[in-house]
């Protein structure tokens, strides 16, 4: 089916070039020459700074290449994708059919980013998952021009299981909220920590986007579970943190979580956040020289510190060149490059990370402490911990 | 008050003209634009087919909607549930099914809020559209916050006979086309009909109206239901063309939007409402377009050139496009006198 | 949940729905007395609160911001009114949704250019910064306790002003009947503009108030005035003692509807309107 | 708000009437309209807003062809009366009849189904619309026809006559087509009957009909209610005094919502009452 819409789409792409939307205000690229890489981030709204550090890090990735991909030069295209699932698909061929990219990059938001999935699916063109999480994008829905060089949602949660129960927590209260991320991570969440020999007390949730968290900071108070463990991000990680310590919570009954709960919101919660645990595939402090090469360049060369954003966005860069110099910056040939990008070996800020068969990192998981508004890396939850990728059929 | 202006319901030729060129345009469309563009437009259809059944609460019968986004959604979720993991469905039966249910949800939530008046309306369509939208995005039984894929376009099939391919970008433009002619000329009818008649006499002096005998609960409740069905066939549209149905579709931007549509053409004549469609996703495709200009990307700051844009229309063209041009040409007009 | 819990929650719901009701005030007043819908309204609580952050580091004083903020506010809601709203309430609701939809794009935006789209927080002052234990675990956070008490007199003080005051009886009857008011020697024209700001005023103070717990962030007004919405529609348009007892309902039907019913926590809010609405058309205490 | 002098009032505290029986008429006003049952027939009327009751237990019946004006000072409860009888208000207590079906607290939508049309003291037509549309709305009401969705609402025969019969007799025949916020005041008026017609009520209520018109627009609505007085019941609430003694077979006087006096205009201008109360202060 996909391989016939793909066809079509082919045909029309013909009937297309062959004319020009002269009445409307598409301006005329010629084709050939550049690599033509579409970056689909969102740059306004509540994940706009996260959308600029993965465009920083992507650049980074390129530039120490000489802003070269397999030796060609590059033409960049951006568009922004609002974080609004129902403008993803429009976004998206935005820069597939009008901008004729051969690379798309993209994007936070697992709504918008099962709308380029869709695109990807139908019209073919590589498309590079810089962070969103969906698992769909590497199991049911997985496609061979579809890559991930940031994490499946239940990753760093299903590292998380194991830690608790190695520090003698073995009944948790889970908290997220009720939304497919949240849902995803609960998945990761359940089966590490179950399998560690723990039991979930509870699983509490409330709706997106809400942060009146007060009603069921009282319940876990009266549930007495030895630990919580939880999965909220951005303005809405910073009030956690903070109602969770103002309700003397904090210090009685300890808070674990995805490690995005303690991303950039670090500053926002203060004090409170001192002392939780967290896993994810990065951290700031990580002290292995990579990093500290990595922080510095980007420091450098964008006047501000790099986050997992940049990382992730740095990654998808590094996976890309990878493939190009396979393939001498010839994209079109498909077969040979996705081969180099499924055997990639990604010699990442967050260390060593290799492509997992459904096309998602098989990455290191670190437990990270917050310590004085630092994620401090404790040890590794996991290694080489890779996605299940259930019910990927590669086409 | 928008309700004592007149709305044009009656288009001078001259705009008859202008919207005659422009069907020959969107006829034409397909040969001389690219594949790209060709989809904008069908989504442009689209939503003007969603702008005018919009219209026909706002513009003729006076009632301002805040969640008329919900119907468009419910559709879309129609076809979704009912296109299967592995093969098309019939877009025969399905189309019918995915607009009643529109048209169900619409007469339920209807006969709620229609009772009430004013202010109250606007927050009360709003707050049921956040209701339906939250029935969807809290439950992954109904696809969640992730929302559903529709796999396959329907299929026109008629017992192994396939009249057109909506697998087809243009066909599927022609078929858009074709619903928004339609939808165009039905609305035209019941304008003038006795039932939209009454509609627009209840916007006017809804008073007068009961104390002539109308039971106006029942009119705006059937105008409530039509418009929620007709939002019903845009949105299993959507559906059909984007293959990916999500919760936002059924959000508070999305009903903002339609009302923006509506008063960017003009309220009342419907004409107004497919203009205000076409004008309003170009304006949103030229703002996003904007170059850098020294350090300053204009282009990122769309939402401020749109907010601009959306104060400056209401504060000095009410009347919308269709609104000023009519204007202009009584000036011209009066003129050559 | 055993008796203690149950009190506990209970005071949860109170603190919340006076929240609410703080940030429902204006936007009740604003309706009522100009008719005019504001969308934008959720934009204000925003501008309080990222006023409240930069403001607070400059002075190195949360007390001293809210004031400077609540002048500036103010102030910002005459300019506002003088160079916009008053020449909007005439015109159909229609139109009065549209401006203030398109001003929301427009705040955003400055927002984000002004203070940027990153996450703060705004630190507790360390008077207000203790909490009070409420069983061996669990302890309430003396701040939300003040926020309520601000609340309260805010209730209070509505009260008075619109019941007791010249200024209250003005407004009542302006409302009622701007040409009998305006025959009265009634400046109708003060009165709205004071009026407004009053509304954008209560606004920013309550995004000002709830800086240091709801921490501040982009688009955090958009989930805010949806909430305000319900709870207006439920109380009648225009009636502050209305709007009190609509968030107090909502605060207790969402307090415990996450405990009790998690599942459609999302939605019982609503549900909650539509029986209210079934009931009574026009809100609990139509003006 | 009450200009009457205390004394002249009806006795404190009673609602006995100082002139006539109310519910039940005079002889003298029977005998000027012997035309069968009462088509509209209050009993009781009362409303009151918090305290006050600006309707004071008034009784009225209407007969076909026969005019009953209602007069009194502002604020003596007569629009609120007509309120009462319309729909448009709920009455406190009392009935209403609309011949034989018992009408109380129905809808002013029901109401007008049942026969009863009126005007109101206010202009309240649709200004946007056309002198045509505006009564053709009105016919209209007589047939929905709502489900015909598809059909130009002017293609109904019946409509369009009941429309032009209206139009006819209210004489703006040469105003069809003006848009009705841009005729005068005067023809506005006339509209406002027209629309009453355009619904073939058998009882009009007729609110002020008269107010702010010029001698000439004045004698022109005095012709025109005599002419369709001929085949309806009417309620006049009137202040031009010489215009209700040229048109009203019966009168009835209200002061602070109550009845002081009723019954033919003869008998009106005799009593001493209303002479001190009301009448006086006209002339």
């Amino acid at each position: 089916m996909s391989s016939r819409r793909l066809l079509l789409t082919r045909s029309a792409a013909v009937i297309g070039s062959a004319s020009v939307g002269l009445l409307l205000p598409e301006i005329v690229r010629a084709q050939g020459a550049k690599v033509r890489v579409g970056f689909m981030l969102p740059y306004t709204g509540t994940f706009a700074q996260l959308g600029a550090a993965i465009e920083n890090g992507f650049r980074m990735a390129v530039n120490e290449q000489g802003g070269k991909l397999g030796g060609r030069e590059i033409e960049y295209f951006k568009v922004d994708d609002e974080s609004d699932p129902p403008k993803g698909i429009e976004n998206a061929n935005k820069l597939v059919l009008r901008d004729k990219v051969d690379v798309l990059v993209g994007t936070v938001h697992s709504g918008v980013q099962m709308g380029i999935q869709k695109v990807a699916r139908d019209t073919g063109v590589l498309s590079l998952i810089p962070n969103a999480g969906v698992h769909a994008a590497t199991r049911s829905l997985c496609a061979p021009n579809v890559f991930r060089a940031s994490f499946a949602n239940s990753q760093p949660t299903r590292a998380l299981g194991k830690v608790m129960v190695d520090r003698g927590h073995k009944k948790a209260v889970w908290i997220t909220w009720k939304y497919a991320a949240g849902d995803e991570a609960f998945e990761g969440f359940k089966e590490g920590y179950t399998a560690a020999g723990g039991t979930i007390v509870k699983e509490l949730g409330l709706p997106f986007p809400q942060v009146e968290f007060q009603a069921l900071l009282t319940e876990i108070a009266a549930l007495r579970p030895d630990a919580v463990a939880c999965m909220f991000a951005g303005g809405g990680a910073a009030k956690f943190i903070r109602d969770y310590a103002a309700a003397g919570l904090k210090g009685r009954i300890p808070l674990y979580g995805s490690g995005f709960l303690t991303e950039g919101v670090l500053d926002a919660a203060g004090p409170a956040a001192d002392g939780i645990i967290t896993t994810l595939h990065y951290s700031d402090s990580l002290d292995t020289p990579r990093n500290k090469k990595f922080r510095l360049e980007y420091a450098k060369a964008f006047r501000s510190q790099p986050d997992v954003y940049a990382v992730q966005g740095y990654d998808t860069g590094l996976l890309l060149v990878q493939g190009a110099n396979a393939v001498k910056g010839d994209l079109s040939n498909k077969a040979a490059l996705y081969k180099s990008m499924r055997g990639a070996v990604i010699d990442s800020p967050r260390g060593k990370w290799t492509m997992s068969a459904s096309h998602n990192p098989i990455q290191d998981i670190y437990v990270r402490q917050v310590e004085n508004k630092e994620n401090k890396v404790i040890g590794v939850a996991a290694k080489a911990l890779a996605d299940s990728g259930a019910g990927c059929k590669m086409t | 008050m928008s309700a004592q202006q007149s709305n044009l319901e009656v288009l001078p030729t001259s705009i008859k003209l202008v919207l005659g060129m422009g069907l020959v345009a969107l006829l034409a469309f397909p040969f001389v634009g690219t594949p790209f563009y060709t989809e904008m437009v069908t989504r442009m259809m689209i939503m003007a087919i969603f702008a005018m059944s919009l219209d026909l609460l706002q513009g003729v019968t006076g009632l301002v909607s805040l969640g008329h986004a919900a119907y468009f959604g419910l559709a879309g979720y129609a076809l979704a549930f009912l296109t299967p993991q592995g093969e098309a469905v019939s877009l025969w039966w399905t189309l019918p099914v995915a607009v009643l249910a529109s048209g169900l949800a619409a007469l339920i939530i209807g006969f709620f809020v229609v009772r009430t008046h004013g202010i109250y309306f606007i927050m009360v369509t709003m707050a049921f559209a956040q209701m339906v939208y939250y029935v969807f995005f809290d439950n992954r039984a109904l696809g969640g916050s992730d929302g559903l894929y529709v796999n396959f376009k329907p299929s026109a099939a008629i017992f192994g006979w396939v009249p057109f391919d909506l697998d087809s970008k243009r066909t599927l433009y022609y078929f858009t086309l074709g619903a928004l002619l339609l939808t165009y000329l039905f609305l035209r009818r019941l304008l003038f009909s006795p039932f939209g008649r009454t509609l627009s006499g209840i916007r006017v002096n809804e008073h007068r109206m009961r104390a002539m005998g109308y039971g106006v609960f029942g009119y705006k409740l059937a105008a409530f239901t039509v418009a929620g069905a007709l939002a019903g066939l845009a949105g299993y549209l959507w559906g059909t063309q984007t293959g990916y149905i999500n919760p936002e579709l059924m959000g508070f931007h999305m009903s903002a939007h339609a009302i923006m549509m509506v008063i960017l053409g003009g309220m009342g004549n419907f004409a107004g409402a497919i203009v205000g469609a076409f004008a309003f996703e170009y304006l949103l495709h030229v703002f996003k377009d904007l170059p850098q200009v020294g350090s300053i990307n204009l282009g990122k700051h769309w939402q401020l050139w749109m907010g601009l844009f959306i104060v400056l229309l209401v504060t000095f063209a009410p009347r919308g496009i269709l609104g000023l041009f009519e204007k202009f040409m009584k000036r011209k007009g009066t003129d050559h006198e | 949940m055993d008796f203690p819990q149950f009190l506990i929650q209970l005071l949860n719901s109170v603190q919340y729905g006076l929240l609410l009701f703080m940030l429902a005030a204006g936007l009740t007043l604003i309706f009522g007395i100009m008719g005019v819908v504001n969308l934008a309204h959720g934009s204000f609580y925003m501008l309080g609160a990222y006023l409240a952050w930069s403001l607070s580091a400059a002075f190195g004083s949360l007390t001293l911001a809210i004031l400077v903020g609540a002048v500036l506010a103010v102030a910002f809601g005459l300019a506002l009114e003088w160079l916009l709203f008053r020449h909007f309430y005439k015109r159909s609701h229609l139109d009065q949704v549209l401006l203030t939809f398109g001003l929301i794009y427009i705040f955003e935006e400055l927002r984000s250019i002004i203070w940027g789209d990153d996450v703060h927080g705004v630190t507790i002052p360390a008077l207000l910064s203790a909490s009070i234990p409420l069983t061996e675990n669990l302890s309430y956070p003396v701040y939300r306790l003040f926020m309520s008490g601000v609340c309260i007199a805010l209730a209070i003080g509505l009260y008075l002003l619109i019941s007791k005051t010249r200024l209250g009886m003005k407004i009542r009857a302006g409302a009622f009947n701007r040409d009998m008011a305006e025959s009265l020697g009634v400046n109708i024209k003060l009165i709205h503009a004071t009026v407004f700001a009053l509304g954008v005023g209560l606004a920013a103070v309550a995004g000002m108030i709830a800086a240091p717990i709801a921490s501040v962030y982009p688009n955090m007004g958009s989930q805010v005035l949806i909430m305000c919405f319900v709870v207006v529609v439920i109380g009648g348009i225009g009636s502050v003692r209305g709007a009190l007892i609509a968030a107090l309902l909502v605060g207790l039907v969402d307090t415990f509807g996450k405990v009790l019913l998690p599942s459609m926590a999302g939605m019982l809010v609503y549900m909650l309107m539509a029986a209210v609405l079934l009931w009574k058309p026009e809100g609990l205490f139509k003006q | 708000m009450n200009e009457v002098p205390r004394t002249a009032g009806p006795p404190q505290g009673s609602n006995a009437p100082v002139i006539g029986v109310r519910g039940s008429e005079p002889p003298q006003a029977r005998a000027a309209t012997s035309v069968g049952a009462a088509l509209l027939s209050a009993k009781g009327l009362t409303k009151r807003f918090g305290g006050l009751a600006a309707v004071d237990n008034v009784s009225v019946d209407l007969y076909r062809n026969h005019i009953h004006a209602v007069i009194g000072p502002n604020g003596a409860g007569k629009s609120t009366l007509a309120n009462l009888l319309s729909g448009d208000l709920p009455p406190s207590s009392g009935s209403v009849a609309l011949g034989k079906t018992d009408i109380t607290g129905w809808t002013p939508e029901k109401i007008s189904r049942q026969g009863l049309g009126r005007s109101y003291q206010k202009t309240n037509i649709f200004l946007p619309f056309s002198v045509w549309d505006n009564v053709h709305l009105a016919a209209q009401s007589r047939a929905p026809k709502a489900h015909k969705w598809l059909t130009n609402a002017s293609d109904f025969i019946a409509t369009r006559d009941r429309t032009e019969r209206a139009i006819e007799l209210s004489g703006l025949q040469n105003r069809v087509k003006s848009v009705a916020g841009t005729i005068s005041h005067g023809e506005q008026r006339q509209l406002e009957i027209a629309m009453t017609l355009a619904t073939e009520p058998q009882v009009i209520l007729l609110d002020e009909p008269l107010a702010g018109m010029g001698a000439l627009e004045t004698e022109r609505m005095v012709t025109l209610l005599q002419a369709i007085k001929q085949d309806h019941a009417i309620l006049l609430v009137e202040h031009d005094m010489d215009a209700v003694f040229a048109l009203a077979d019966k009168l009835t006087v209200m002061v602070n919502g109550q009845v002081i006096a009723s019954g033919t205009p003869v008998e009106i201008r005799a009593d001493s009452g209303v002479q001190a109360a009301y009448l006086g202060e006209e002339h």
